[in-house]
């Protein structure tokens, strides 16, 4: 059991991925079971493995291919936070795109994609190697692609072109770093610790920045986040999965996994490479918040808020004290629970309102109550208001960063949440106090508010129970005192 | 005996394949030219082969021999009349 | 003996260059042809020298060439009609 | 010697052959220049065979069937350049013609 | 003298394929390539490689100069224009001279001349070019038999649609007196006996099925083009037949070998038991012959047409 | 084990002499060939520990000729026995019409001639193998009979003639020299100075008829111009044969003649191949180009075994992989390679055209097709998870392990090319029209979806493959050609 259950949570959705596929376009009911299940019954599996785990079991599954080509599913304390967070927003997903695509076509070959794409993100959490990291890396960006030009208009289709050309020649990047550590060392495994001395320092530093370079594309680290804000061009759903759970979060996830399970704390710091790092992510936190500001429509404004608020994850693994590692994991859960509601909400608006751009928000609130207060959740906390999460996060990092003795990236901080305020509140304001097109027809849509609702629920929850031994907060201080500070 | 008459008789055959050659190179049109290659062909073969049947080793090479010649003798024959016709209409 | 007709092959051989230079200048397809039949008799009659002077195994070869030499000019004249089917009697006349 | 002079007359015809083939742009020129090529081929190896003093049956072996083998080519090779010619009146390739 | 005799061969050779190479009009070329195929002939004799000589005066002069003519005939006369000397002119002179000096640096013979000797009577030819044929390189043999095939098919497949389904090459228009017409009745016969003869001599002496069915393949072609009999129409299942029959009893013998050995220790996939083994290569050989005969007389007669 | 060697070699001979018998039975008769061939294989493959030699005739070299399946082989002849019994499968012809009567012989006749030469083990029969294959090849490439067409097929035949030609001359040569013509006896000979000359004879030759570049121009118009079913045998099987021999010759019988600047050189054109042929294929306007130009370049991965394995590179552990992974890429180029030309064949019956522009909502009218040519795709791309990954994988790894990592360059340069030519077709598929094309029964389409599958099927297992590719390998696979 030990030895299949990784397997089984990656085939939970994969399973269903494969059938879907083949299902005639109008067996909805068929389809959204198939796929319905297949997350409740992942989510189960997750729950009962987060306790084991939490207790010190590992889970391991391994396939060979060839020599030190092997896949390892390995479900340690870091692959649960991803892989729990993946696991719950994909139910919540999947929900939300039933009842988003009532009337729509191709829906076999979306929710088959859809749910590869799931499959895809388990993978990269539960990867124990380097290769098996890479092999789920790409087949995510692979199965994103459709998801991105379903429209299959103009618009989706030159956006899914962007982010292919972003996307492979960053994994082309990414397979040279991987290979080439490898070449010295043979198949590096997460879990083991692992001499690098077979590289000089020079090396060893080129390949790092070809790791960041590669997983860059994908975490919209500055300048590489282009393909991001045009990914919008997908519906909603998507867009949800897109920023809060699949790819971003792949970027950004690699980028811990490379710092302390491939390199490690104190070869990164014996490198120097972590303050560049830090201050990438630093730029890419105010440049992506700067352009948030500028935007005119919704989906664009949440997109360059994504931009800003991945790197907090990225910052607090480049600055790597106790603190700030735990600030930066504990965003990867909270960045995805505050940005999907904002999504969700988004798509709700432009679904039953017909609204994409801001200055049409007005008056909105009181007419969708249950969309705007969890629109207004999910804005606060990336703000970072207490007691929502996106406070807890920042907090943890600025205790972090003074720690690492990087007292400048609490200006960062501060900065940011300025300008996330500045952002966010007019639309708040927009939305509860301004007058509005009265005329304009709202449906009710349980089947999205829903969704929404837990989510921005969620979210103020990882804020108010932080202290709870199995909050995200709790879990990530878990994973730093196991493994990285021990 | 056998070998003077081979010798004389193969001699003999030179001399007309090398006359039936200098014909083919120096008779002006492609008639003539005709004409003297077969009569030295046929006849330059034929005499040759008359020499090397006191060399023969056995029946059967004898008979291949000969029927080497009636093969020639045809062919060139034939051959000769076709080519004869189709230079006459051959305006190239 | 079989010096005599060494020397008899060569020199007969060397004549055969004689209908090369025939076959070169032409100037109509016929000369070619005909010199082309007269190297066949020739090459012939080599054989037949060779054979005298080595080995009357090879006499096989002098039949054969003396049989398809003829298939040659056979496949000559067939071409010069139109669309290569035709009879050049037929078609030399009319 | 006779044998060497043999050999090298080979090497000589697949010199020859080469150049026509490169450098002919009539398409059965080109046949024509393969199965030169080919003669010389089976030439040198045949001369290389018979340098024992007696000759080696194997290489003779080895040229009947590539004789055929030669012969089956340019017999399909022809039937194209004839279909060729019928489709788009050219004896070159397209890209040789002048 | 046989230096001289040499000599002035190889001269006569070079000089023929030259002429052939640069000769002004194709026509002049298909000419000297056939005078070169009988010179290269006379070399094979003086290489004591008889069979060859019959195979390269057969086919090598014979059948591919009247597969050339052939083809010149169905062609407007065109003229000549060669691509630029230099580069093709160095990389045949390359060769050639990087090919002379390997044959000088050759080691002193290395053949399997004495192996083959020795082995022949046991595969059931005294002639060691046919047990080799038969024998030891079969498998080379078969293939190349399928190699005609694929040829055949190939050529066939080029005819057009309209004209699929009629007898192979052009109908041919003949005066039932004239001298193609006669000519066509007194040499096939004697060509028959000839082929016929070179098949049987073949497992002892020179010869064998490849210069027996080329013969025979010839006497086929000269009956066609002196139209005293139709060809049979390419889709006729006796044709077809005919055409296979070579390779498919040589296969069938290979596969009785093959499963014989599962319970006889001697037999193989393509060996022939000792005891039976020379007339089994006759019976193959003329299978053979007959297929070869057939296929290449198809070959050179291209693929069906009609008279449009 | 003495049945089955020659059941592989003769079967598809057989088959073909029946469909010379029979034109109407064709397509009856090569699904039968193909059961009893995939039924051989997989016993074969199920019961081979060691290389198996077979002297046929019982006449041993170098007397005789003998039969040998390694790993090397027995992958190669399972790609010929699945691509072939797709090809088979989807081939359209009926009747006994011309095209019908002369594919299905001819088609098993391709079969026969490369299980031939992947079975043999004496140079002169290769040689006799390529030009069975090349005339059969050939035929199939004119077979549509249009002035291009036959154009092309001209040209095929011209580059493979001089092709065949150099090889026999190497051959003579080698024959000249050791007086033997098997492969396994040339690693013992007496080293002469005439062997290099022999080597880069037969090597040249088999590069024109791989078309490796620059020896390359014939192969997108004759794999383009061929039917779709031609297409999908000349371009997945055919180069892989000439291909084949090279490894052969390189890796087993002359690994001693192998110099630097020659591996170099190898991979030199290989990896200019790849940039090349990637960079055509993105300016091609016609689908079928498009995947004829893929085959250009992805030739050019499988020369990278030169340096990669021959060089100084195999001595490192991790390089003892190269080998092993430009056969995985031969495998799974063959697969993928297959698939696109049937999949550009159904639309070509289905859209009148193969123009790129004529695929504008393919993936509404034919998703399995799209869908296949996609996976496919990833194939070529060397994207995870597929051979095509395993292969590039196992190519960069040694790369690096061997301190030349700009090997590695063509590989990963080739990947995002391949993604870059192979996208407008895909997005065209996606894009937002009724399609115009007539419908494709979903039957037709599940043939190059399981080949494509095969494609990455091969990757997702890649295990029991290079298992089996161990069996007999070449020492000189992992200790490297001098």
């Amino acid at each position: 059991m030990t030895a299949l259950l990784p397997l089984l949570i990656l085939m939970t959705s994969a399973v269903p991925a494969v059938i879907t596929f083949f299902l005639a376009e109008d067996s909805h009911r068929l389809r959204n079971t198939l796929n319905l299940a297949g997350a409740v019954l992942k989510l189960a599996l997750i729950v009962f493995m987060l306790r084991e785990v939490a207790a010190g079991t590992v889970y391991e599954t391994r396939l060979n291919f060839a020599p030190g080509l092997y896949l390892l599913l390995r479900a340690d304390a870091l692959s649960l936070l991803f892989l729990t967070l993946s696991a719950f927003l994909w139910l919540l997903t999947t929900v939300y795109a039933i009842a988003y695509f009532e009337k729509e076509h191709d829906l076999s070959r979306f929710f088959g994609f859809f749910s590869l794409c799931v499959a895809a993100t388990t993978g990269i959490a539960l990867s124990g190697t380097l290769i098996s990291f890479f092999i789920f890396y790409e087949l995510l960006t692979l199965s994103t692609w459709p998801l991105v030009v379903h429209k299959q208009d103009d618009k989706s289709l030159a956006a899914g072109r962007s982010y292919l050309s972003y996307a492979l020649p960053g994994s082309a990047v990414l397979l040279i770093a991987i290979i080439w550590l490898e070449s010295a060392t043979g198949p590096l495994e997460f879990a083991m610790p692992h001499p690098l001395g077979g590289l000089e320092e020079a090396s060893l530093r080129a390949i790092f920045a070809l790791f960041i370079l590669g997983l860059g594309v994908k975490a919209a680290l500055v300048p590489l986040h282009g393909w991001l804000p045009g990914a919008m061009a997908a519906p909603a759903p998507v867009s949800a999965l897109l920023h809060a759970v699949a790819v971003v979060k792949a970027g950004a996830f690699g980028i811990v996994r490379v710092i302390y399970d491939v390199f490690g704390i104190g070869l990164v710091a014996q490198l120097g490479v972590g303050l560049p790092l830090a201050m990438l992510a630093s730029v890419t936190i105010i440049w992506g918040s700067i352009r948030a500001l500028q935007q005119t429509e919704v989906k664009k404004r949440l997109a360059f808020s994504t931009v800003s608020q991945v790197s907090y994850i990225i910052l607090g693994a480049a600055l790597a004290g106790p603190y700030a590692v735990i600030g930066g994991l504990v965003h990867l859960v909270h960045q995805g629970l505050m940005k999907i509601t904002l999504f969700f909400c988004a798509g709700i608006y432009q679904e039953r309102a017909g609204i994409t751009r801001i200055e049409d928000l007005g008056g909105i609130g009181p007419r969708m109550p249950w969309t705007s207060v969890a629109f207004s959740l999910g804005a606060m906390g990336m703000i970072g208001l207490p007691p929502m999460a996106g406070f807890i996060t920042k907090l943890y990092l600025g205790i972090g960063a003074i720690e690492a003795g990087a007292p400048w990236v609490v200006a960062v901080l501060a900065g940011s949440t300025l300008l996330n305020a500045a952002y966010f509140l007019p639309l708040l304001y927009r939305i509860w106090f301004l007058p509005g097109n009265e005329d304009l027809p709202v449906a009710p849509a349980p089947g999205l508010v829903v969704p929404a609702a837990v989510t921005a629920a969620a979210a103020l929850g990882a804020g108010l129970f932080a202290g709870a031994a199995m909050s995200p907060l709790g879990w990530a201080t878990l994973i730093v005192t196991r493994e990285y500070m021990p | 005996m056998g070998d003077v008459f081979s010798v004389i008789l193969t001699s003999a055959a030179l001399l007309f394949y090398v006359a039936g050659t200098v014909g083919l190179i120096r008779f002006p049109d492609t008639h003539s030219r005709l004409h003297a290659l077969t009569k030295a062909d046929n006849l330059g073969l034929g005499l040759l082969i008359l020499g090397l049947m006191a060399q023969a080793d056995g029946w059967v090479t004898l008979g291949k021999l000969l029927l080497t010649w009636v093969l020639a003798l045809i062919a060139a024959g034939a051959a000769a009349q076709l080519v004869a016709r189709t230079a006459l209409g051959d305006r190239r | 003996m079989s010096g005599w007709f060494m020397f008899l092959a060569t020199v007969l051989l060397l004549s055969l260059a004689g209908a090369l230079w025939r076959v070169w200048s032409g100037p109509s397809q016929a000369d070619r042809m005909m010199a082309a039949q007269l190297v066949g008799t020739g090459g012939v009659g080599v054989v037949l020298l060779l054979a005298a002077a080595g080995d009357w195994a090879m006499i096989d070869v002098a039949v054969v060439l003396a049989l398809l030499a003829a298939f040659a000019a056979v496949a000559f004249v067939k071409a010069q009609t139109p669309q290569g089917a035709g009879d050049p009697e037929d078609d030399a006349d009319g | 010697m006779n044998v060497t002079v043999l050999g090298l007359c080979g090497a000589l015809l697949v010199g020859i052959g080469v150049f026509a083939f490169l450098w002919q742009r009539h398409l059965l020129r080109r046949v024509l220049a393969f199965n030169v090529i080919g003669s010389g081929i089976f030439l040198y190896l045949g001369a290389a065979g018979a340098r024992g003093g007696a000759a080696d049956p194997v290489p003779h072996a080895l040229i009947i069937t590539g004789i055929v083998v030669a012969l089956s080519a340019s017999a399909l090779a022809v039937a194209l350049v004839l279909a060729h010619l019928h489709a788009s009146s050219a004896t070159r390739l397209p890209e040789d013609e002048p | 003298m046989t230096l001289a005799f040499d000599l002035v061969l190889c001269a006569m050779i070079v000089g023929a394929a030259i002429c052939a190479a640069v000769a002004g009009t194709i026509f002049a070329a298909a000419v000297f390539f056939i005078v070169y195929g009988i010179f290269v002939s006379l070399a094979w004799l003086r290489l004591d490689a008889f069979d060859v000589a019959l195979a390269e005066a057969a086919m090598g002069a014979g059948l591919t100069g009247i597969l050339l003519l052939r083809a010149l005939g169905r062609m407007p006369a065109s003229e000549d224009r060669p691509g630029p000397a230099l580069a093709p002119a160095l990389a045949g002179a390359g060769l050639a001279l990087a090919l002379g000096w390997a044959f000088l640096a050759l080691p002193e013979s290395a053949g399997l001349g004495p192996v083959v000797r020795n082995a022949a009577p046991g595969a059931g030819a005294e002639n060691p070019v046919t047990a080799v044929l038969l024998a030891f390189r079969a498998w080379d043999t078969l293939l190349e038999t399928i190699v005609l095939l694929a040829a055949l098919l190939g050529v066939w497949a080029l005819s057009r649609d309209e004209a699929w389904g009629l007898p192979p090459g052009l109908p041919q228009r003949v005066r039932p007196d004239g001298v193609l017409a006669g000519f066509g009745r007194i040499l096939p016969p004697i060509g028959a006996v000839v082929g016929v003869y070179l098949v049987w001599a073949g497992t002892s002496r020179p010869g064998g099925a490849f210069q027996g069915g080329t013969v025979l393949a010839a006497v086929a072609l000269l009956v066609s083009m002196a139209g005293l009999a139709q060809a049979p129409r390419v889709t006729s299942g006796a044709l077809r037949l005919v055409l296979v029959a070579g390779p498919l009893v040589f296969l069938g013998m290979a596969f009785i070998g093959a499963v014989l050995s599962l319970w006889q220790p001697g037999a193989a996939f393509l060996a022939l038991p000792e005891a039976h083994a020379k007339s089994l290569i006759l019976g193959i050989e003329l299978m053979l012959t007959l297929s070869i005969a057939v296929t290449l007389a198809a070959l050179v007669a291209g693929p069906p047409e009609d008279r449009a | 084990m003495s049945l089955i060697l020659p059941l592989l070699a003769a079967v598809p001979l057989l088959g073909a002499i029946a469909a010379v018998l029979a034109p109407r039975a064709g397509k009856g008769i090569g699904l039968g060939v193909a059961i009893v061939l995939l039924a051989a294989l997989a016993v074969l493959v199920g019961g081979l520990n060691t290389p198996v030699v077979l002297p046929l005739g019982g006449w041993e070299p170098p007397l005789g000729i003998a039969l040998r399946v390694d790993g090397l082989a027995a992958a190669f002849l399972g790609l010929a026995a699945v691509v072939m019994t797709g090809v088979l499968i989807a081939a359209p012809y009926r009747g006994a019409g011309r095209e019908a009567a002369a594919f299905w012989p001819l088609a098993l006749l391709l079969w026969g001639a490369l299980n031939a030469i992947f079975l043999s083990r004496d140079l002169f029969n290769l040689y006799v193998g390529l030009e069975l294959l090349t005339l059969a090849a050939v035929a199939l490439a004119a077979l549509s009979g249009s002035a291009g067409a036959l154009a092309a097929a001209i040209r095929y035949m011209v580059f493979a003639l001089m092709g065949s030609l150099l090889f026999l001359l190497g051959v003579a040569l080698t024959y000249a020299a050791h007086g033997a013509l098997d492969l396994a006896a040339l690693p013992g000979r007496n080293p002469q100075p005439t062997d290099a000359l022999a080597a880069g004879l037969m090597t040249a030759g088999l590069l024109v008829k791989t078309a490796l570049f620059p020896f390359h121009a014939w192969l997108a118009p004759a794999h383009s111009g061929a039917p779709a079913p031609a297409s999908a045998m000349l371009s997945a099987l055919v180069p892989k044969a000439s291909f084949y021999i090279l490894l052969r010759l390189w890796f087993e019988a002359l690994p001693d003649l192998g110099r630097p600047g020659f591996l170099w050189l190898m991979g030199a054109l290989g990896t200019a191949a790849i940039l090349y042929g990637g960079v055509m294929a993105l300016r091609q306007a016609r689908l079928k180009l498009v995947i004829a130009y893929s085959t250009v370049a992805q030739i050019g991965y499988l020369f990278l075994v030169f340096p990669l394995a021959g060089g100084g590179g195999a001595a490192q552990p991790w390089a003892a992989g190269a080998w092993t992974g430009v056969v995985f890429h031969a495998l799974a180029h063959g697969l993928a390679k297959a698939a696109m030309f049937l999949c550009a064949g159904l639309w070509l019956a289905a859209a009148g055209n193969d123009r790129i522009e004529a695929l504008r909502g393919a993936a509404r009218a034919t998703p399995m097709a799209v869908f296949a040519f996609a996976l496919a795709a990833i194939s070529l791309m060397g994207l995870p998870p597929s051979g095509g990954f395993t292969a590039k994988y196992l190519m960069v790894t040694s790369a690096f392990a061997a301190g030349a990592p700009y090997w590695a360059l063509g590989p990963l340069l080739g990947g995002l090319l391949a993604a870059a030519y192979l996208y407008r077709p895909i997005a065209a598929a996606f894009a937002p029209v009724e399609p115009e094309l007539r419908p494709v029964p979903r039957g037709q389409q599940a043939v190059p979806l399981a080949l494509a599958l095969g494609a990455i099927v091969l990757g997702l297992a890649s295990a029991p493959p290079f298992d089996l590719l161990q069996i007999g390998r070449p020492e000189a696979a992992a200790r490297g050609v001098e």
